[in-house]
């Protein structure tokens, strides 16, 4: 296996795009209702940028941005608030995942959007940290 | 599987068998697409409004009626988190899984 | 359009399985997986086209929504879903490559029939 | 709430538990196996609570998001469902009390994600059964594959390449049943089973239909390893750790044995399954061959594991078998061997488990009388469970094959009728090879200390026993749940 060596320039470059797929991802995940994108899209874009900086400058550094053992509870926590909002519904009196009877107290096709909202923003919360909790995973062996 | 890949001395090898089989597979395959509906058919039963039996045929249903149940413009969108959000949960679920069996498999143990 | 785009599904298709069923190494194994569930995934999406049709987003300018103005949404939503379960099988699969080579050096199935042998 | 949120909750909750185990549990990992086992219960009394609503034959179907079938997904609490998820569910119950016992052992400073992928797989056994649509099936479907390549690879050290090959071969299934769905969609336009089996019934028979059922039963069919398909299924098994094998050994194909049932009767129904193209006799004669073949091959194995592995793929072809009949006496057959073989597997394979944690191998030729001696409760276990897969009369075994036979009459087809009774014969073969030694050859006491000196813990030998021993009760009480539970689930048209 080949030693990782530091090389200056890739670093620069990729601190400074790092940021911007970030903004990007945040951007998809957001953007999901008007336009094509949405959780999965903007996790991995997220699960990206965060896997750049630990491409680029190594696991030491890389777990500054993003702790190693914080990957599978945060996951959990993603998958756990699309399953909170849609358990919310169901104590509130409707189906499971039937948003309509979220208690926010607006119009039931708002409270849909309102719904879509946070359970997309729980799907990229999960996908970026299984992946990346993955990826450090698959190289659990070569950094001790 | 793994036997069936494996030299066996003497005969047909085995290899060829299979491709022979994958070959009878694959225009099977190409036989039955080209009785499919044409692609690009509106009228294919797939995009119908009604299905053979009358029930409402679920695509042009979403079509029609996304933006007015869930205000929202992406109809993929719209299916992916609330038509079909259970499936959506399914999906996170499978990848969920994916982490912990790597968790399991290969982080190192604990002291 | 006519229906020659399930032909290179049906190709793609076939040559996945060649690949997961016949090659030896387990990493062009998971290669040939890849391409059989990709294959799939080609076939729904080729499915959903219509004619003369946009991407399945509201566009204001063509008035009440009518499925005749908008592609199929629902084969691109399941297969997101199929994409996603393709990740996370691919995620496990070469989780399990690398614990194989851990433990018995190799990748080459014969070779690996022959160490699980000898344990 | 409950009652409207009934058929949904069995899946919910392990879902959520097992979403939540890895936070419930990241500092205190000891919590792990007492909350899996709660949930577990839960579970078990949730699927009773079902069974109770379904009792009277009604169908009780529930919309998650508040959408109608053809739009959104359908859960759908039939008898057939619900029956097969309360034994699903109990026999998991039994073989999580033993994991109390062998966890720590058999998966060291693993038990958090251990135990939250065997939630996750008992969710993915719950969704598939009483799911009411295609490609949520296929969700769930990849949920319990996944979490079942977990769940074996952590056994010994060749599990690996097992899980591996089951991996690719599992994949390979999950993509041909999506193909056969993809080509269903786009023939009829729909994804919910009750509205395909209406739009089947009325649209001609073409051949891209014929290609999804192919595609799907070949699918289904590699997922419940039977028999020109069982390539994954010895290796699996033998390799897994003893609480792994236990659960997936009867709940694993029985999974799949059940969409079988589901897409031949509930969806494509009897119209195109026997009448239009012989499929269910091309299943039935495979399903024969490997009735043969696993029975065979069971007595050559020296490794208990892989002895019972291979008995598992004959007795999948019992179910097979009872399937290609096509009618009702087959059908009460298949559906009864389902309950029975999962108890009787999952005893068997406890056994096992008992047998490797107390003296460190199961290898049968070294077995003598000295298991008699230190393992009185779980040799008693393992007699009854082995009689009832033999298929003696009180035991429940004798009754699914006595339904299989009288299905197999009459249809007056012998070649299944003498394969059923040729099978016994083999089944009585290889478990007299085990009774031979440990009852009848006197062991030498010298080298007695290849044995451990304790005796089987409670918390192992318990479930072991109660498994087997309801195995009885099953039997004695079988005309009762054939009259009123099995009976009413005969599909339509049969």
């Amino acid at each position: 296996m080949r030693r990782f060596r530091r090389n200056i320039i890739i670093l620069m470059v990729s601190k400074m795009v790092a940021p911007y797929i970030m903004l990007f991802a945040f951007y998809v995940i957001f953007h999901g209702h008007l336009s094509p994108g949405g959780g999965f899209q903007g996790g991995t874009l997220l699960s990206a940028a965060i896997l750049l900086m630990r491409l680029t400058a190594g696991i030491k550094l890389g777990e500054r941005q993003f702790k190693r053992i914080l990957g599978t509870p945060l996951g959990s926590l993603g998958v756990l608030i699309y399953f909170g909002v849609g358990f919310l519904a169901l104590l509130w009196g409707g189906e499971f995942l039937n948003y309509a009877y979220l208690p926010f107290g607006l119009t039931p096709e708002k409270l849909r959007y309102l719904g879509i909202l946070l359970v997309e923003i729980g799907v990229g919360i999960a996908v970026a940290a299984i992946l990346v909790s993955i990826y450090d995973d698959l190289l659990e062996h070569n950094n001790e | 599987m793994w036997p069936l890949s494996i030299k066996r001395p003497g005969g047909v090898p085995i290899k060829v068998i299979i491709a022979f089989f994958l070959l009878i597979f694959c225009g099977l395959l190409i036989y039955v697409s080209a009785t499919l509906p044409l692609r690009g058919d509106s009228l294919a039963p797939m995009h119908r409004d009604q299905s053979a039996v009358g029930s409402p045929g679920a695509s042009a249903y979403y079509i029609r009626n996304a933006f007015r149940d869930t205000a929202t413009p992406n109809m993929v969108t719209a299916i992916l988190a609330d038509y079909r959000g259970y499936d959506t949960l399914g999906e996170e679920t499978v990848i969920l899984t994916a982490g912990l069996i790597c968790y399991l498999l290969l982080r190192k143990k604990e002291r | 359009m006519s229906n020659f785009a399930y032909i290179s599904v049906a190709i793609l298709l076939t040559l996945g399985i060649y690949g997961m069923v016949l090659k030896k190494n387990l990493v062009k194994k998971l290669i040939g997986m890849t391409i059989l569930q990709v294959a799939v995934i080609m076939f729904f999406i080729a499915s959903a086209v219509k004619g003369g049709a946009t991407v399945p987003v509201l566009d204001e300018r063509l008035g009440i929504p009518n499925p005749i103005h908008y592609i199929s949404p629902l084969q691109h939503c399941l297969m997101l879903t199929a994409i996603v379960v393709g990740v996370a099988t691919s995620g496990v699969a070469f989780a399990l490559a690398i614990l194989i080579y851990r433990r018995f050096k190799t990748l080459d199935e014969g070779i690996l029939l022959q160490r699980m042998g000898e344990k | 709430m409950i009652s409207h949120n009934s058929p949904a909750l069995i899946p919910l909750i392990s879902l959520g538990s097992a979403i939540a185990l890895p936070l419930i549990a990241f500092k205190k990992k000891a919590l792990a196996h007492p909350f899996t086992l709660l949930v577990s219960f839960t579970m078990v009394i949730l699927s009773f609570y079902n069974i109770a609503r379904v009792w009277q034959g009604e169908r009780i179907t529930y919309h998650f998001g508040g959408w109608l079938p053809p739009v959104g997904i359908e859960y759908l609490l039939d008898p057939l469902s619900a029956f097969i998820a309360c034994v699903i569910n109990t026999v998991a119950f039994f073989v999580l009390i033993h994991a109390g016992g062998i966890l720590e052992r058999e998966v060291p400073h693993r038990t958090v994600p251990y135990c939250a992928l065997i939630l996750l797989f008992l969710c993915g056994a719950n969704g598939i059964i009483i799911t009411g649509d295609v490609f949520n099936l296929y969700v769930f479907l990849e949920i319990f594959s996944l979490a079942g390549y977990g769940l074996i690879a952590v056994g010994e050290r060749a599990a690996v390449v097992a899980s591996f090959r089951y991996l690719i071969l599992g994949t390979l299934g999950a993509s041909f049943y999506l193909l056969g769905v993809g080509f269903l969609y786009i023939v009829t336009g729909s994804l919910n089973m009750a509205d395909l089996k209406r739009i089947i019934a009325v649209i001609p028979v073409n051949p891209a239909l014929i290609a999804a059922l192919a595609l799907m039963v070949t699918g289904m069919a590699l997922k419940m390893a039977l028999f020109p398909l069982h390539g994954w299924l010895p290796d699996a098994y033998t390799y897994a750790p003893s609480t792994t094998s236990a659960l997936i050994a009867p709940i694993g194909t029985k999974v799949a044995a059940y969409v079988l049932i589901r897409l031949l009767f509930f969806v494509f129904g009897i119209k195109i399954t026997v009448d239009t193209i012989p499929l269910l006799d091309v299943i039935g004669y495979m399903a024969a061959a490997g009735v043969l073949y696993g029975s065979l091959l069971a007595i050559a194995q020296k490794e208990m594991k892989r002895m019972l592995a291979y008995s598992s793929v004959a007795q999948i072809g019992y179910i097979g078998i009872g399937l290609s009949l096509a009618n009702p006496m087959g059908y009460i057959g298949a559906v009864l061997h389902i309950l029975n073989h999962a108890f009787m597997k999952g005893a068997l394979f406890l056994v096992a488990g008992n047998l490797r944690n107390g003296s460190g191998h199961s290898e049968i030729p070294r077995f003598d009388a000295r298991l008699r001696k230190k393992y009185p409760g779980g040799m008693a276990a393992f007699s009854v469970a082995a009689l009832s897969m033999i298929g003696i009369p009180p035991m429940a075994g004798f009754f699914s094959k006595w339904y299989l036979s009288l299905g197999a009459v009459e249809k007056s087809n012998w070649v299944m009728l003498a394969v059923i009774l040729i099978s016994s014969l083999l089944n009585a073969v290889y478990f007299i090879r085990i009774w031979e030694r440990v009852y009848l050859i006197k062991g030498n006491e010298e080298n007695d200390d290849t044995l451990l000196q304790e005796k089987e813990p409670l918390i192992l030998l318990v479930p072991t026993l109660i498994l087997s021993f309801s195995l009885i009760l099953l039997g004695l009480g079988n005309s009762f749940l054939v009259t009123k539970i099995i009976a009413r689930i005969i599909p339509p048209g049969m």
